[in-house]
């Protein structure tokens, strides 16, 4: 009888169905492209199976071999931890039902394995409670993202593979030298024992080991500047693959990096710094986000843009702007990846990535373009839509932190905005009244590639209807997730 | 201590390869370079001169004696991501000369901006 | 009865939604349920008529109650708002016909009214910026409706507005770090205990906000396209109505979070109001001003209705801006009165487009004879617009006038006069170059409008004349804001004004019947002569020469070039290109600065060397990074 | 006894009409030279209650000054027709009458009242300011008698008029 | 009630007398000025009774017909606001600003008239008389205020009162009532503001196609108007009067003082016209309303 509620299965279980896959490949490639969808249902039924323990006990913690923490691997779910690996999951899922019909090129089972291992490596990032297992998980997640990006084998997606591949191997390294650092430091590598035993150190002593593991992180997690393989590597992959990365990889990355600051460094004086890079980050992703013609590098670029955005929530360092951290989070990763589904779909009729061929589909495509919209109006922040209150919160968030010239960054904040406006109506201004280009034949995508996002497309439009759950949810993890001696309790609680 | 330094300049080195070197191959080397850096400074983190293995059975070792065995185990995963990383590379590379005919990344600039 | 006012909000948004799903049946059913629904609003709006309701709480958010509160000032712009929505969403039955996208114009039209219905009955900032934020982006995408040049105006509109939105959300998020609650009353309470600096910059912050939709200068650049290319009904939704709603934002600000003795206390410099109304009284006034000036030189009908209402709602603001009750009922009524004549017009000018598919003034002229039904709601329109008397204009102009002269605000009362004498000019221009004149052969063969789209101008124009001549029945709703405000009312009957405290007196029904006899005894001398004959057209005084069918015997392009050449070099720069060159730069320099992503590894690597030096360069400095 | 009325009725309307005739100034030839003449302070036609008017809807005198050519012809008809009524025309110098020193020419109508009734002529080339008032006083003798009925005898003989200036103007 | 009667019947036949005296009297002695013997004194009344007696008309259309009734009915009705010596009339029921525009609606119904006559050239007087009141409008609305301002009401028959005993708002702010003559001069359309009806560059601009009763109308109405404007003048600077002797007396000497100006001045071009009243007029009036406004 399986343990259900058991964390350790969110990764055992695709991994053992990679393994699978590569059993059954010999004898039928088409065959595994059924299972991604399987092993990431198993793994959403899992999470949800998940919420109610989480939420009665804050965190649960898995352990392997039996030995309690802090001595051997061990997996610590909490709230911020199990909803990214719901919206993982949930993403997986939808994006590996889209690749069902989406992904015609070969070879179709490395493509279904890299994909399950993107997944297992990110559903891994945000459960893992121990550092080194943290680089595994990164690794995992890098390796099968660099195999995916370069998938289609043409020259663009070769050569952003390339770069993304470079920048992220020294990414890992970087990362590792941070963990070993602590590792040095502490004689630890559980994240609540470091947490623990990093006490006795300085500020400055901490810095170290800190900018190490913020800077490897940060490729990852698309950190102005070192988040220039991004604009690249996104639109390059597969539109499937482009809606993980876009959705829910880069965030896993941040959310790796909120849990070494809050958790690991309680650091909260670096803040400013944070917030500078983040501030950038905003600044330089929505700037040339306007400038784009390409739909996907377009979209890419406001990834960066909204990373930024939520970033700078957290980096805000109060309850509040972790709060609005998660919601624009959640926003985030539901839009995008839905906005990139479509993106896929659209291209698939139009054949080109171009903005301007993208004129008048919206009256032949009405299904997509209709979504395309919503998840542009949640991302931009309109109401009633999930992004209005998320947006809001971190207004509130912002002008609640008064370290700064406050009223400065709100303006930045919200000039921003007004540019992703900006480019997000243009882009839907053509759509649906542009001139349709003459001798175009263009009908809606096959129905396999419009459910996904139709599915996504009505979660956004839930959340959109009843937001007030989600929002006292999200309360609940920002305090849970600023109380770092809850989470250190409860992992260490044991000895 | 030399061998954090030696770790460090060989990470170092790494970086000038992959900033400053135009061929592919010798920025994967430079790429090499930076995870073997690495996995020595793990390596030489965990190790205590003149110890030995950290066998808690054997009688007669006393811990203090003892190598730290994680960062051994650490080492042995990252050789063999850094492996995996390097042969993705390596394939990138292979095809990269294929769709241009060439090793020199100036070539390589179809995207940007 | 609490509930209902849930069922109020809440009746257009289910009208939206029954009238596209109804319009995937049939045509019809979708129509049924627009105007069913619409008129349902208005119905249900009439048992609030003299019941306000305080508190009515719709849920909570980040710890503030979002209320609902429904008070006669709520009650005035919500009549406004379904009136003039209802009589749009009749307009438009006819006037869209056999465009495509219909059920989702609808949709949107119905969404637009529950927004905005939403606004006036908001009782707190939250969900008054909820509200504002839907009726934004929902009115973009009426505005783009109205074909291939209306996208770019929507475009200029939704980034305007998206501006003025984040302006107020700024301002919000302010207040709400300090009290965490949103609710009016206890904002106030804030305001009125914080410090002058930062109750300026909330101020300042709301005012942008609402100017931009109130369309008041500098921040009405996108109002002279958006309602010039959007389809006729929606440009009278937007100048009826949207701008009303800007306009009550700014009473909210004024009178509910504000109030005068605060704004007094704000800037204590020796103006005849207070500094920072008396500032908003003069934007108000160079609304007016200039934008009647710019009225006169256009030659599209639509744009001279469009800065016609830039000027028009300069009143309202002035009038709210005075701070006495006069000047907040006279402010408060000419936004009543702007929305029946400016969406009058604006449905008697889409009638034109609609029968003739032009706007172009030049190219019209001598509708009277083929659509004598527009063309009264015309008249009665601009008369009103033009503020003479008998009208509904009038009413209120004068209202503002007196308030002025009331307060001493001279200079103010100089440019109201002004403005008021510059919009016979464009007024005149407009019926003239449409209804007067020649009447073009293309047009020989054109009809009245169908009866559905005379609705709504029958309506209006009685509109004009029962609040011109009775103001007593709009006085009846703003008094009883003013007592609910804690503003004393000013002495009025059904007639007009008693007058006293500085103030003239005004009786319309004297002026009216008056004029009335004058008429008479004019028709008497006139019945007196030789019977007329009617001639045509052609047959006209041109010095001797005979004009033909061919000949364009007609004066309308360039009516007032004459004017122009008077008041044009003043008008070479405007606001409109201090933006676009403020938009220029920025793209400019935006297009630099994405060059940092130079698409070469070797930089990308260095980025990180970078990071890496910088931090540890931090930590060499003592790792205070701050 | 009601006849009488309105006779005399008619009669007071005559003398007080009379007393105001507005002219248009409409000028065909050289005729016109010696209107402003007449407007002077030395000849002040004014006194008579003769003032200039511009638009053939105001005017009561139709003044044909000069020689009438055929294309002129045209413009005098449609101004005529636009004149409301009483009406008078008043032939100007002798070219009006039979056709004066154009006589023999193709493009000039010899007789005007061929083609519009003329009341009165004033003979001359040119007639002097003072002819020209003689004219006027003249005029208003006619008018004062119900003499002066061109207008009527436009309208009954409509036909003949037409027929004449279809003759010449097609 | 009988008075009232009375007065009803009675003010218009007298503004219309003292009208069509004055526009008598402006031909006469324009006239004289010209060194002309000049047409007879009643010379407008027998003009108005030919034009009304005109045996046919024609007609464009209602509006066109209903331009001229528009406009001597907004005359009729704008007389009952101004009062004469001893009556106060209606100004209780408009006070000077409600004026201003209650004497727009004739120009208004004029012009839709004259529109509707669908010839340029009485498109074209319209634009100018409409500019023109745009140009004249700016001085007169800051002379109006000064007045306003300096007897503390805006009532027209108080402001009359308040000038009782000689101190006549022309000695007390003898700037403002320059610019108001000036106005005044301007709104009567005499030379060089006749630019409206200029009858050699628009063929008498809005009455190009009126004629018979229309016109008649339109002189009757131009009687009233001129003893509109003057009787204006006369309350607003020149105290009123306590009777009407004494008012046409003033009027009388007002209306001298135009016609003597009119007769002996050419024509201004529209925009010189606009920029004129802008320039001058307006800066005058405005150091008046200053002086005001610093005096109390």
């Amino acid at each position: 009888m399986v343990n259900l509620t058991n964390p350790i299965l969110l990764i055992a279980v695709p991994l053992f169905f990679v393994f699978l896959a590569a059993v059954i490949a010999p004898f039928s490639k088409r065959a595994t492209k059924y299972l991604p969808p399987v092993a990431f249902l198993i793994n959403l039924i899992i999470t949800l199976y998940l919420i109610p323990q989480v939420a009665e006990k804050g965190v649960i913690v898995a352990t392997t071999a039996g030995i309690k923490p802090p001595f051997a691997i061990n997996i610590a779910v909490d709230g911020l931890g199990l909803s990214l690996a719901i919206i993982a999951s949930l993403l997986g899922l939808i994006a590996s039902l889209y690749n069902l019909k989406y992904i015609t090129e070969e070879p179709q089972d490395k493509f279904n394995m890299l994909f399950l291992l993107l997944g297992t490596g990110i559903t891994w990032m945000v459960i893992t409670g121990d550092m080194f297992n943290l680089f595994v998980a990164f690794e995992v997640t890098s390796i099968s993202a660099f195999g995916l990006v370069g998938f289609l084998r043409d020259k663009d997606s070769i050569e952003a593979g390339f770069k993304y591949l470079v920048m992220g191997s020294i990414g890992a390294s970087l990362l590792l030298i941070g963990v070993v650092m602590l590792y040095a430091a502490t004689g630890t590598l559980n994240m609540a024992d470091i947490a623990e035993k990093i006490a006795r150190f300085s500020f400055r002593q901490k810095l170290l080991p800190y900018s190490f593991i913020f800077t490897g992180l940060g490729i990852e997690g698309a950190l102005f500047p070192l988040n220039a393989w991004l604009p690249d590597a996104h639109p390059a992959a597969p539109s499937s693959v482009s809606s993980i990365l876009s959705g829910i990889m880069t965030t896993a990355a941040i959310y790796a990096i909120i849990r070494a600051t809050v958790t690991v460094f309680n650091y909260s004086a670096i803040t400013p710094f944070i917030l500078l890079i983040a501030l950038l980050t905003l600044v330089f992703g929505e700037t040339s986000a306007f400038f784009q013609k390409d739909i996907k590098r377009m979209l890419a670029y406001s990834t960066i843009g909204q990373t930024g955005f939520f970033f700078f929530a957290f980096s805000l360092g109060s309850v509040q702007g972790m709060q609005g951290a998660f919601m624009q989070i959640l926003n985030h990763s539901l839009s995008k990846a839905m906005l990139f589904l479509i993106a896929g779909a659209m291209i698939t009729q139009v054949h080109s990535r171009n903005i301007d061929d993208f004129s008048g589909i919206g009256k032949k495509m009405k299904i997509s373009s209709v979504f395309f919209a919503i998840g542009a109006f949640s991302l931009m922040g309109l109401p009633p839509f999930f992004g209005f209150w998320s947006k809001l919160t971190i207004i509130f968030a912002t002008l609640a932190y008064t370290n700064f010239y406050t009223i400065t960054l709100v303006v930045i904040l919200l000039f921003m905005s007004v540019i992703e406006g900006a480019y997000f109506f243009r882009v839907m201004q053509s759509m649906f009244f542009g001139k349709l280009k003459e001798g175009t034949e263009i009908k809606e995508a096959s129905p396999g590639l419009v459910v996904p996002f139709v599915i996504l497309g009505i979660v956004i439009l839930t959340l959109a209807i009843y937001p007030t759950p989600i929002i006292a949810v999200s309360k609940k993890i920002a305090v849970q997730l600023i109380h770092r001696a809850v989470y250190i309790n409860a992992v260490l609680g044991g000895l | 201590m030399i061998f954090y330094v030696g770790a460090f300049i060989l990470i170092a080195v790494g970086l000038y390869a992959i900033i400053i070197k135009k061929n592919l191959v010798k920025i994967i080397i430079g790429l090499d370079l930076i995870s073997s850096g690495t996995n020595l400074l793990i390596v030489s983190i965990g190790y205590v001169k003149g110890g030995t293995a950290p066998i808690f059975s054997h009688p007669g070792i006393l811990p203090q004696m003892m190598v730290d065995p994680v960062p051994q185990a650490l080492t042995l995963t990252a050789i063999v991501i850094g492996a995996s990383e390097l042969a993705l590379a390596a394939a990138f590379v292979a095809i990269l000369y294929k769709h241009y005919g060439t090793l020199d990344i100036r070539k390589v600039r179809g995207l940007k901006w | 009865m609490n509930m209902s006012l849930m069922v109020l909000l809440l009746t257009p948004f289910t009208g939206g939604i029954l009238s596209y799903l109804g319009g995937k049946i049939h045509r019809s059913v979708r129509y049924t349920f627009a105007i069913l629904f619409s008129s349902l609003t208005l119905v249900e709006l009439f048992f609030y008529y003299n019941k306000p309701v305080n508190h009515f709480v719709l849920g909570k958010m980040f710890g503030s109650v979002m209320i609902l509160q429904i008070n006669p000032i709520s009650w005035l712009f919500a009549f406004i708002v379904t009136t003039i929505s209802l009589l749009a969403i009749i307009f438009s039955v006819n006037d869209m016909e056999g465009r495509g996208g219909l059920d989702f114009y609808y949709f949107e039209l119905m969404v637009v009214e529950g927004a905005m219905l939403g606004i006036t009955l908001a009782g707190d900032l939250l969900t008054f910026f909820l509200f504002w934020e839907i009726m934004s982006w929902t009115s973009y995408l009426l505005i783009i409706q109205g074909g291939n040049k209306s996208i770019k105006a929507g475009y200029k509109y939704i980034i305007m507005s998206i501006i003025g939105a984040n302006s107020m959300l700024i301002a919000i998020a302010m207040i709400y770090g300090k009290i965490h609650t949103l609710v009016f009353r206890n904002v106030a309470m804030l305001l009125a205990a914080s410090p002058h600096g930062f109750d300026i910059a909330i101020f300042v912050l709301f005012a942008i906000g609402f100017f931009v939709e109130a369309a008041v200068m500098p921040l009405h650049t996108w109002v002279s396209d958006a309602y010039s290319e959007a389809p006729s009904s929606v440009s009278s939704v937007l100048s009826g109505v949207l701008e009303k709603i800007g306009a009550y934002g700014l009473f909210v600000l004024l009178y509910a979070l504000f109030g005068v003795s605060l704004l007094g206390k704000l800037m204590p410099l020796r103006f005849p109001s207070p500094t920072i109304m008396y500032t908003i009284g003069w934007f108000a006034g160079i609304s007016i001003v200039v934008s009647t000036f710019l009225a006169i030189l256009q030659e599209d009908a639509k744009k001279l209705l469009a800065y016609s209402s830039i000027s028009q709602i300069g009143y309202v603001v002035l009038g709210i801006s005075i701070g006495t009750s006069l000047g907040v009922a006279g402010g408060l009524f000419h936004a009543l009165n702007h929305a029946i004549f400016k969406s009058l017009l604006f449905f008697t000018i889409g009638a034109v487009i609609y029968r003739t598919g032009t706007r172009n003034l030049s190219e019209l002229g001598g509708l009277i004879k083929k659509m004598p039904v527009t063309f009264t709601g015309t008249l009665f329109g601009i008369i009103a617009l033009a503020g003479v008397p008998p009208l509904n204009g009038f009413v209120s102009k004068w209202m503002i006038y007196e308030a002025l002269l009331q307060k001493k605000e001279v200079f103010l009362l100089i440019l109201a006069l002004i403005g008021s004498t510059g919009s016979f000019l464009y007024v005149y221009r407009l019926i003239h170059s449409t209804f007067l004149g020649q009447l073009p052969e293309k047009f020989k063969d054109v009809k009245e409008v169908p009866f559905l789209m005379q609705i709504p101008i029958w309506l209006l124009s009685l509109g004009t004349i029962v609040f011109g001549i009775w103001p007593g029945l709009a006085m009846n709703v703003i008094a009883r804001g003013e007592k609910f405000f804690g503003i004393t009312p000013i002495k009025y009957n059904l007639y007009g004004f008693p007058g006293g405290n500085g103030m003239g007196s005004l009786k319309m029904i004297n002026i009216s019947s008056v004029f009335i006899a004058g008429l008479i005894v004019a028709y008497i001398i006139f019945a007196l002569g030789a019977k007329t004959h009617r001639i045509s057209q052609y047959d006209n005084y041109a010095a001797g020469q005979v004009v033909t069918k061919d000949t364009k015997y007609n004066y309308s392009y360039g009516f007032y070039m004459f004017f122009g050449r008077v008041v044009n070099p003043v008008f070479k720069w405007s606001a409109d290109k201090i933006y676009l060159a403020w938009a220029r730069s920025a793209n400019v320099f935006g297009d630099y600065m994405r060059r940092i992503y130079t698409g070469n590894l070797e930089t990308y690597s260095s980025y990180i060397v970078v990071i890496i030096s910088l931090v540890g360069f931090l930590i060499l400095l003592g790792g205070k990074i701050w | 006894m009601e006849k009488m009325t309105e006779q005399q009725f008619r009669t007071i309307g005559n003398m007080l009409r009379k007393r105001s005739l507005w002219m248009l100034h409409y000028c065909t030839g050289c005729g016109s030279m010696e209107l402003p003449a007449v407007g002077t302070s030395r000849y002040d036609m004014e006194r008579f209650g003769v003032v200039p008017y511009i638009t053939p809807r105001q005017a009561d005198i139709l003044l044909v000054t000069g020689y009438v050519n055929t294309k002129t012809l045209r413009r005098i008809v449609t101004v005529y027709e636009q004149m409301l009524d009483p009406k008078y025309v008043v032939g100007f110098g002798s070219c009006p009458i039979n056709g004066g020193v154009y006589w023999d020419s193709y493009a000039v109508i010899k007789q005007l009242d061929r083609y519009i009734p003329v009341d009165l002529y004033i003979a001359g080339c040119m007639p002097r300011p003072e002819a020209i008032i003689t004219g006027f006083m003249h005029l208003m003798e006619l008018i004062d008698k119900g003499k002066a009925t061109g207008y009527k005898r436009y309208k009954e003989n409509l036909e003949y008029y037409k027929e004449n200036q279809r003759k010449v103007l097609e | 009630m009988v008075k009232n009667i009375l007065i009803a019947i009675g003010l218009p036949l007298l503004a219309f007398g003292i009208g069509i005296s004055f526009m008598g009297f402006k031909r006469k002695i324009g006239a004289r000025i010209q060194r002309r013997y000049g047409p007879p004194f009643h010379q407008p009344l027998l003009d108005i009774i030919k034009l009304l007696s005109k045996k046919s008309d024609i007609s464009h259309g209602i509006i066109y017909d209903l331009g001229p009734m528009i406009a001597l009915g907004a005359s009729i009705l704008t007389i009952f606001f101004i009062p004469i010596p001893g009556l106060k009339l209606l100004t209780g029921s408009a006070d000077v600003i409600a004026l201003l525009y209650i004497m727009v609606i004739g120009s208004l119904g004029m012009g839709l008239g004259a529109g509707e006559s669908a010839n340029p050239n009485s498109s074209i007087g319209i634009a100018r008389a409409l500019t023109l009141m745009f140009g004249y409008d700016l001085p007169f609305v800051i002379v109006i205020i000064s007045v306003l301002l300096k007897y503390h009401t805006t009532n027209l028959y108080a402001i009359t009162q308040a000038q009782a005993g000689g101190h006549w708002a022309m000695w007390v702010l003898p700037l403002s009532a320059i610019v108001g003559f000036i106005v005044i001069y301007g709104a009567m359309g005499e030379h060089p503001f006749d630019v409206v009806t200029a009858p050699h560059e628009v063929a008498t601009g809005p009455m190009a196609e009126y004629g018979g009763k229309h016109l008649g109308l339109l002189f009757i109405d131009h009687a009233f108007h001129v003893y509109i404007e003057l009787a204006l003048f006369v309350d607003l600077f020149m105290g009123g009067a306590s009777n009407i002797g004494w008012f046409y007396v003033k009027m009388f000497v007002l209306f001298l003082i135009i016609v003597f100006f009119d007769e002996v001045l050419p024509r201004f071009r529209i925009d010189d016209a606009v920029r004129f009243y802008w320039r001058w007029p307006t800066i005058i009036a405005l150091t008046s309303l200053i002086i005001v406004l610093i005096g109390g």
